[in-house]
């Protein structure tokens, strides 16, 4: 695998939401990157922060009552958090593009499909017509596998089935040539089958248009399939990261583990599920420790006590857990981020 | 063996709570709403213990010596033209326009409760018949069927309350209508199905509760729009007869001086909106703490 | 479409007969003997008796109804009483003053009410939306003839800006063609009276605007509210919209039919419901022709002039319904 | 062949309006706006009863008669000359010649008599006051008019079944004015919305509701008048609301000022103030035959209960006299020796104890839900009496009904006490005491269902009485029982006020409601 | 082999689609059709497919909570389908219910207390005393604690609510719980949770399971016997090794190379399907999949497959296997 550039670079960031119950960090240190042309997974449990990561990166926290209260998110290695709004309107769709979980309410039911990806085009193309704005919506709508691309474009988002309409979400998506593609939960809502041919198509459009992508999602069978690397969530915090292979055949941290664990197997019958004992913290409860700590097994003192950094315990591999503290790999942050 | 005993369940201390007690906590960090209610709560007040505040009955005429004259130390809002204290009548006024917005609304919720149920629960050409005549008295401008009831009826209070409770009872009979259809959708009134529960404790012990809440808001609304109602009517000689301190009336009368005397005009008209105003808060913040959608 | 339009205008008539019957009914029971009115202090009981059979109200209750019914269905409104002309033929003029007046308050309502509730819900929780907020809380809490009351003696009596009763300078009458003065003056060219007439509007279009805007505000707000959380307006955003047209174009678009409901439900209630509003500003609408028409027990006009007015009511609503099929492809009609 | 000729010479003279409009327009044409509370419920006089309707038709039509400028005197009109025979049972007229219709047909005897053949071939529930003022129509026993006939152009005798004392007044009232025998034969039912008389106006446009616009009668016979090129009738009906329009300048002249508004527009410089002529009274009526009212004792403890000063100082701002008779004293026949109840509440106690209702009683009394020229604010003064009632034991009750239903639930005698009132249609002592008093009219407008044989007889007797003195005498003698039944508290006769701009002249308001507005100009 | 608990025959649920306000009839949405299986106590049938099959009405119909439109479910020898409403009523006490959303099941007026109680009164099982009793021992069972029961459903989080509408159920001491995607709204931590308990459950108490979800690991996991559902009809029914190791129906096998897995070492041929699922109210004739089915053959477009055991206990409905067994 060859090392390419880096195209994001997420640092401590944290989006904390000021509500009526106190200021509640829902994302909280975030640190990860993602290079040219990869796939890069998300995966955690709900509300662990994965959508409000990804929101803040495209300069979308609903605010108020959400605000990006640290760090920074470097794109190409511009800050995006010290933006103007019209500047960062360039970015979004131009530069970063995201699709979301919910095909069937991501599309405004009332106006036609052309007509959203025309306004998809013509707003950062400001100088093509409305005829190459919609030659290009075509374009796009055959490339991601819709049928009737021509008709289709003066049909509303209601006479499509979920799947088309994510085609329709991912052909927007890619029409004015990201560089980044965020797609938060992309086939959550989709069944089976159609996922299926939502991921097989993002795959081949990430290798045809060398698009990088940010994949969000629960499923951890949807990383292994899909992803290069992966970043594991839990409670706004990133436990743990990787690549997919090292993940999956290494884990390292309790949750991940856990997690791994507790995912019943399609292909052959456990006797008995493992099970993490306990809830997912109510985000803001936690103050103090390790936020995985109530639910662990190898819980120890330390981990109620303090903050366990990330302990990169090899190359690219990085865990939040004192476990690996042990391995005197201690490494700041900061620099396992920048490196 | 007892299946994952081993959970920890973290006993966070909590508060004691039920739907109503969540509402109020959520209704009482509604700064407006407090405004509402305390504007109520003073209102409900000035109606009950009015009589015993007010410095004045309501027809203690003086018209030889007080008649007409400006807000002062002795007469706050200043005195009409049979020289009687305002400031007291609109005191008294009070429990009247509290009264029919409150008797009225409760009439409308009753009927329009029952109608409701009846339409929603059972469907079918019941429910045909009875959504028409809703439709038939949504269609008709209420205040013109107001003023046919009321000339129906003879104009008098009791019978102002009883046309503005007509007027309502299709609101509140289409709102409960809607709810216990929707109420009726709910996975959990399939899951009391599936315990093997009867329809009718169903109704009143799962649809029924359920559809109050907007009822409430809808009343505490409604409440608001009663008292403009019977002021209307008031203003109209359709109302409250005299000497009742009525504040409708009491505009109605005052026109007449009202180049004289615009504080007789001004005041009891304030007294309305203010009442109104509280109502209107009260039921926004309501709507906030009950109906689940608003909350951000 | 015209299927549908068919379809719920054959629906009206059941509402609209229940209505005649529910009308009738009634203003048989207010005492009073129209025959005794007409006639004044003066008459003797056999002149009202004349007068009661050549009105037919000796008939039993059902033959005088289903005389009416069958008037109607021939598309006669019945003759008043009092004016020996037929309702249809005097209808026109006040329903037409209503109309202009309501259109006129509707249109202030809309534009004000929908443009601060969308605000209000853009800057949720900034000092607009509290102040739009409060003023939209005032303004359906104030009783509207008493805002009348004070409009006259502020705009009118005290800064003499504008009349303060009528529809056109009585000086310099507008001949009326349609007897929507604003339409007539422009029909006839003249503008002077255009301005004259529209300065007429303003008060009582105030005094009658300030509740559906106040309404119209608040719904405006909760429903961009709900719609501004949506999915697709995050969409827009992403794509890189300028925030204006997230909000006007792809927010509104889907807040607006909520709204709608309510400029339709309001608008037919202000065409019945101006009656208030037309007695203090001198107004001759069909509020106080019928509010009249009750006083006088003029049967004929009370019964076909609430018919008419419902009339309108459900067919604004019709006409709500169908915007919404514009405004929205999900809604089929067949 | 007659009616085709109307219509082609109609066309032209439309043009020819229109065009006469735009000049007068452009110089300075004096236009009247006439602000008043109701709209006309016809143009066609004789059709309706309604003061509305006559204040418009007053200036559109003229009767035979006139009644003097502020009394009801009468005075010539179309009429120059009338002669009563001595059994009063022939009148000979001499009309005014060289008079003109507005449809430009001449005025003349012919025209009288088809007016009274129309009329007379009438019922009741066409031509009300027909009816009531001569005693029924063509066939009818009561009809006092046996024959109307021309002789020659211009003049025209009636010939009498009976005498009938106030037959010339009747004559003059408004509903008698006489219309084009053209017009209404060709407009028939609808005569009402496009009148055609002699008067010095002539019907332009009505607005229903809103205006009535009448203009000068270019032919009209006396020379100079009218003054004005333009009357337009508004109907506000809101007293305030009218008082406003005529501050903002909307309207020129306001009827039905509130009493309480008749300092403001003296304290105006730009305004004047009219006082109409007493021609009414405001009264409370006890229905005799409900108890305790059928007590003539409980009756007069009332009167004496009564504080009449307070409420005319009150409620009509003083701009009334006190009340003792059912009718006004500018009427001939006012007893001036009847003492009146003062206002003494220990002696209305003491009669009350007399009657046995030492401590009192509960009662309704009916308060009237709208303003009459003869009682402002009914409801206000209800609440005083109510006061007033309260201080000697009687609890009344005020109850109110819309205008319709008091009215019909007044006559059919079921209220206690429930106020009303008259305004006279001619000036006559017949128009008050018969009317509201006579056992005749129990059912109608005796309201109080009071009878008394003398007082019918005297009544009866003074109807047919052709000797004003006589006749006199017997209305005197009439209030004096009156007074001793005291089947009424008569409260006020009120003087109605009216409002201008302060340059109006030769506005005289007429005590009828009636103004005829020939003389009226702006300075 | 033991006695069916609960046989299903030739189920049939057509919703009838009403159009514009007279309400005329136009058409059906076949949402189950023709659908037949038999439970064994004590075993769990898990039942699969894609959103809008059929599942869930089915499992409504097996309760009468939906009238079925034709068709016969029978439970312990008792026809389900003749009962009157009252008699049906005292059924579901033996069978019970547990639903896909915890929250949208729960009365959220209603604290857990009553929630739990109200079954009991119901049916009038127990007093005061003994009611109250049972809730906090099921309480414990489904691993809540007794001071849970005066809270109200709002207050507790996802798994905690499914474990509430899990003890409701088991309340009245059924025989039968259909299950309807009762882990499908849950995190896979707390899906791992739920699941163990409703084995745990089963063992101890002796219940039968009906357990739909969409979820083909899920379903594996914890069933029995598995059956597959496609557009209202079940496309194959067998035990869960057999259909997991050898799926016949073409979309079964489809529909299992579709699943992630989450290993990324494990490589297989997906078979991606074209196209989209077809409308229930406009089926496809013949066989439902042939749209998309690879391997459509003439008889698929025409005549509707019976299910057939082609293996022992492996029904299949394909023309595919009716050839082979022919040839
Ligand atoms: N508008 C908001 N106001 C307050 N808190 C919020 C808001 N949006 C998100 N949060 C909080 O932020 C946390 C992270 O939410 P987020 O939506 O990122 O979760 P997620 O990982 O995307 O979950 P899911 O898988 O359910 O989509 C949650 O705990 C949520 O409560
Ligand atoms: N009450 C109803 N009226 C009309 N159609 C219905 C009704 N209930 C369900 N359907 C239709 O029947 C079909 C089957 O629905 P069902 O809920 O059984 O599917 P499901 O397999 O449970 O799907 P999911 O996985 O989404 O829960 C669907 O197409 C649905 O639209
Ligand atoms: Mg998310
Ligand atoms: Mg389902």
């Amino acid at each position: 695998m060859t090392e390419s550039k880096l195209i994001l670079e997420v640092k401590n960031l944290q989006t904390s939401f000021f509500t009526d119950d106190g200021v509640i960090p829902s994302v909280d240190n975030v640190d990860f990157h993602v290079r040219e042309g990869e796939i890069l997974g998300i995966v955690g449990e709900s509300g662990c922060g994965k959508s409000v990561t990804s929101l803040s990166i495209m300069g979308l926290v609903p605010s108020p009552p959400g605000k990006i209260t640290n760090g920074q998110i470097l794109f190409r290695g511009k800050d995006l958090t010290k933006l103007s709004e019209r500047e960062m309107r360039n970015v979004r769709g131009n530069d970063i593009a995201m699709i979301f979980q919910e095909p069937m309410t991501s599309l405004n039911p009332l106006f036609t499909i052309g007509n959203q990806l025309i306004e998809a085009i013509t707003l950062h193309k400001k100088d093509w017509s409305r005829k190459q704005a919609k030659a290009r919506a075509i374009e796009m709508m055959k490339l991601v596998g819709l049928p009737r691309a021509e008709e289709l474009i003066k049909e509303y988002p209601h006479q499509l089935s979920g799947g088309m309409r994510q085609r329709v979400m991912i052909a927007m998506a890619l029409v004015c040539d990201p560089q980044l593609l965020i797609a938060d939960e992309p086939t959550t809502a989709l069944d089976v089958t159609i996922q299926a041919q939502i991921l097989k198509l993002m795959r081949e459009l990430n290798e045809r248009l060398n698009t990088a992508v940010i994949l969000i999602t629960h499923d951890l069978g949807v990383v292994a399939e899909t992803c290069e690397r992966v970043v594991v969530m839990y409670a706004g915090k990133v436990v743990e990261e990787g690549l997919v292979e090292t993940i999956f055949n290494n884990p390292q941290h309790p949750y991940t583990k856990g997690l791994i664990a507790s995912v019943p197997d399609m292909r052959y019958k456990k006797q008995r599920l493992y099970s993490i004992q306990g809830n997912v913290p109510k985000p803001g409860t936690v103050k103090e420790g390790c936020r995985f700590a109530a639910r662990c097994e190898s819980v120890f003192g330390r981990c109620t006590e303090e903050n366990p950094p990330l302990y990169e315990t090899s190359e690219g591999h990085k865990t939040r857990c004192f476990l690996y503290d042990e391995k005197e790999i201690l490494v700041n942050d900061k620099t396992a981020a920048t490196s | 063996m007892v299946p994952n005993s081993t959970i920890k369940t973290v006993a966070v201390k909590e508060k004691s709570t039920g739907p109503w007690l969540d509402a109020w906590r959520s209704f009482r960090k509604n700064k407006v709403a407090l405004v509402g209610a305390g504007i109520v709560l003073f209102f409900v007040f000035l109606a009950i213990f009015g009589p015993l505040l007010a410095p004045q009955g309501i027809n203690e005429q003086s018209i030889k010596d007080h008649r007409l004259l400006p807000p002062s130390s002795e007469f706050w809002f200043g005195t009409d033209d049979f020289g009687r204290d305002i400031f007291s009548r609109i005191i008294h006024g009070a429990r009247i326009s509290l009264g029919v917005g409150f008797f009225s609304v409760i009439g409308s919720v009753i009927v329009g409760s029952i109608l409701g149920i009846i339409a929603g629960y059972y469907g079918k050409w019941v429910d045909m018949i009875i959504s028409r005549v809703f439709d038939i008295m949504l269609a008709f401008p209420s205040i013109l069927l107001a003023i046919a009831v009321v000339s129906v009826l003879g104009p008098s209070l009791r019978n102002a309350l009883i046309a503005i409770a007509i007027i309502n009872v299709p609101n509140f009979g289409r709102l409960i209508r809607s709810k216990v259809l929707s109420i009726k959708e709910e996975e959990y009134i399939t899951s009391a199905k599936a315990i093997g529960m009867k329809d009718m404790r169903i109704l009143f012990s799962h649809i029924l509760p359920n559809s109050m809440a907007p009822v409430i808001v809808a009343g505490s609304l409604a409440i608001a729009s009663a008292i403009i109602e019977a002021a209307a009517l008031g203003f109209l000689g359709l109302g409250a007869q005299a000497p009742a301190p009525e504040w409708g009336k009491m505009l109605a009368d005052a026109r007449v001086v009202l180049r004289n005397a615009p504080w007789a005009m001004i005041f009891p008209g304030l007294a309305i909106m203010l009442t109104v105003l509280g109502f209107n808060l009260m039921g926004d913040g309501l709507r906030d703490a009950l109906d689940p959608r608003m909350k951000n | 479409m015209l299927h549908y339009i068919g379809k719920r205008l054959l629906q009206l008539i059941p509402v609209l007969l229940g209505m005649t019957f529910i009308v009738f009914m009634i203003i048989r029971a207010i005492p009073g003997d129209p025959a005794q009115v007409i006639l004044g202090q003066l008459a003797s009981k056999e002149a009202i008796e004349a007068l009661r059979g050549k009105l037919g109200l000796d008939n039993p209750w059902y033959t005088q109804y289903f005389d009416y019914l069958i008037g109607l269905f021939k598309g006669d409104l019945g003759e008043s009483m009092r004016t020996v002309q037929p309702v249809a033929d005097e209808i026109w003029p006040y329903l037409a003053a209503t109309f202009e007046l309501a259109l006129f308050a509707i249109i202030i309502a809309v534009i004000i009410g929908v443009n601060a509730g969308i605000i209000s819900a853009w800057f949720q929780n900034s000092w607009f939306d509290y102040l739009a907020m409060v003023i939209a809380l005032i303004g359906v809490s104030m009783p509207i003839f008493w805002l009348g009351l004070l409009e006259q003696w502020f705009f009118g009596i005290e800064l003499q800006w504008l009349p303060t009763s009528g529809r056109e300078e009585v000086r310099n009458p507008v001949s009326a063609v349609t007897n929507l003065y604003v339409l007539d003056t422009i029909i006839n060219g003249r503008f002077d009276q255009l301005g004259q007439v529209l300065k007429h509007l303003v008060l009582p279009g105030i005094a009658l605007a300030t509740i559906p805007m106040a309404i119209i505000a608040r719904m405006t707000r909760s429903s961009m509210l709900e719609v501004m959380r949506a999915d697709f307006v995050r969409t827009a955003r992403a794509k890189g919209q300028k925030m204006f047209w997230v909000v006007y174009k792809h927010a509104l678009k889907n807040a607006i039919i909520p709204v709608l409901t309510v400029i339709g439900l309001q608008t037919g209630l202000l065409l019945g419901g101006a009656i208030l509003t037309e007695t203090i500003f001198s107004w001759p609408g069909i509020g106080r022709y019928i509010y009249e028409a009750i006083q006088f027990r003029d049967y004929p006009v009370i019964q076909s002039g609430i018919l008419v007015v419902a009339f309108i009511f459900v067919m604004i609503n019709l006409l709500v319904d169908i915007l919404y099929g514009l405004i929205d492809p999900r809604i089929k009609y067949d | 062949a007659c009616s085709s000729d109307d219509t082609s010479s109609e066309q032209p003279k439309k043009e020819d309006e229109g065009t006469t409009e735009k000049e007068t327009s452009s110089t300075g044409n004096k236009v009247l706006i006439f602000g008043r509370g109701g709209d006309s419920v016809s143009l066609d006089p004789i059709a309706v009863t309604d003061g509305e309707s006559f204040k418009v038709t007053q200036n559109v039509f003229e009767t035979l008669l006139n009644f003097g400028e502020q009394d009801t005197t009468i005075h010539e009109g179309l009429a120059t000359k009338w002669e009563p025979s001595e059994d009063g049972l022939t009148y000979t007229f001499t009309l005014r010649e060289g008079v003109k219709f507005h449809d430009g047909t001449d005025f003349n005897a012919e025209a009288v008599v088809k007016n009274f053949e129309r009329w007379a071939s009438g019922s009741e529930d066409k031509f009300p006051y027909y009816a009531s003022m001569f005693g029924g129509f063509k066939d009818d026993e009561g009809h006092v008019i046996e024959s109307v006939t021309a002789d020659g152009d211009y003049t025209v005798v009636f010939k009498l079944k009976r005498a009938q004392a106030p037959f010339l007044k009747n004559i003059a009232m408004s509903p008698f004015g006489i219309a084009s025998p053209t017009a209404f034969e060709s407009a028939g039912e609808k005569f009402g919305d496009s009148p055609v008389g002699t008067g010095p106006f002539k019907f332009v446009e009505w607005k229903r509701n809103d205006s009535i616009t009448i203009e000068k009668f270019a032919d009209y016979w006396a020379d100079g008048l009218p003054k004005l090129d333009k009357i337009i009738f508004r109907s506000i009906p809101d007293n305030s609301a009218r008082l406003n329009a005529l501050l903002t300048g909307e309207i020129d002249l306001a009827d039905g000022v509130n009493p309480a508004d008749g300092k403001t527009v003296e304290g105006d410089s730009n305004l004047q103030l009219f006082e109409r002529p007493s021609m009414n009274v405001g009264y409370l009526g006890l229905t005799t035959t409900r108890p305790p009212f059928d007590n003539v004792k409980v009756r007069q403890a009332i009167n004496y209960a009564i504080d009449k000063q307070s409420i005319i100082d009150a409620f009509f701002e003083g701009r009334a006299e006190i009340a003792k008779n059912p009718m006004p004293p500018s009427i001939s026949g006012y007893n001036e020796d009847i003492p009146g109840y003062e206002y003494d509440p220990a002696k209305a106690k003491a009669l009350l104890a007399e009657a046995g209702f030492a401590d009192g009683f509960e009662m309704e009394l009916w308060a009237m839900p709208v303003p009459r020229p003869y009682m402002p604010d009914g409801t206000k003064v209800a609440e005083v009496i109510q006061k007033n009632l309260e201080d000697i034991g009687v609890k009344a009750k005020i109850v109110s009904y819309e205008w319709a239903t008091y009215l019909e639930k007044a006559r059919n005698g079921e209220a206690d006490a429930f106020m009303l009132g008259w305004t006279g249609d001619n000036g006559d002592a017949d128009n008050f005491i018969y009317v509201l008093l006579d056992q005749d009219n129990i059912g109608s407008n005796n309201y109080t269902y009071y009878s008394n044989e003398d007082l019918h007889k005297i009544l009866i007797e003074a109807q047919t009485e052709v000797d004003e003195d006589k006749r006199n005498e017997l209305y005197k003698q009439a209030q004096e029982i009156i007074y001793k039944d005291a089947p009424w508290v008569p409260l006020a006769h009120s003087t109605p006020l009216l409002a201008g701009k302060a340059d109006l002249t030769g506005f005289l308001p007429h005590p009828t409601g009636s103004d005829k507005l020939t003389n009226v100009d702006f300075k | 082999m033991t006695k069916p608990l609960l046989q299903v025959e030739g189920l049939k649920k057509y919703f009838p689609i009403h159009k514009g306000l007279l309400g005329k009839q136009t058409g059906f949405v076949k949402a189950v059709d023709d659908v037949s299986f038999y439970v064994n106590e004590g075993e769990t049938l898990g039942i699969v497919g894609e959103s809008g099959c059929g599942k869930s009405t089915t499992g409504r119909m097996l309760m009468r909570l939906l009238e079925p439109t034709e068709g016969k479910v029978t439970f312990e020898g008792k026809e389900l389908t003749n009962l009157s409403s009252s008699n049906m009523r005292k059924v579901r006490r033996e069978i019970q219910m547990v639903f896909q959303d915890p929250y949208a099941s729960l009365n959220p007026r209603h604290n857990v207390e009553k929630i739990l109680t109200e079954p009991l009164i119901v049916h009038n099982i127990g007093d005061a005393k003994s009611r109250r009793k049972k809730v906090y021992d099921f309480l414990e069972i489904v691993g809540l604690s007794s001071y849970h029961a005066k809270r109200y459903p709002h207050q507790f989080s996802g798994g905690q609510r499914q474990r509430i509408g899990i003890a409701r159920a088991l309340m009245t001491n059924p025989k039968l719980i259909i299950a309807d995607e009762p882990v499908s709204a849950l995190d896979v931590s707390i899906q791992a949770q739920v699941l163990n308990l409703m084995q745990d459950l089963q063992k101890e108490l002796k219940l039968t399971y009906i357990f739909i979800a969409h979820d083909l690991g899920v379903v594996r996991h914890i069933s029995d016997r598995v059956g597959v559902m496609y557009l209202g009809r079940m496309a194959e029914l067998a035990t869960s090794e057999s259909l997991y190791a050898d799926p016949l129906h073409p979309y079964t096998k489809a529909l299992l190379s579709a699943v992630p897995v989450p290993d990324p070492e494990y490589k297989r041929e997906q078979i991606i399907l074209e196209g989209d699922i077809p409308s229930p109210s406009n089926p496809p004739t013949g066989c439902t999949f042939h749209t998309r089915c690879p391997f459509k053959m003439d008889a698929c477009t025409t005549i509707v497959p019976k299910l057939e055991e082609v293996k022992p206990g492996h029904f299949v409905a394909c023309h595919l296997y009716n050839e082979l067994a022919q040839h």
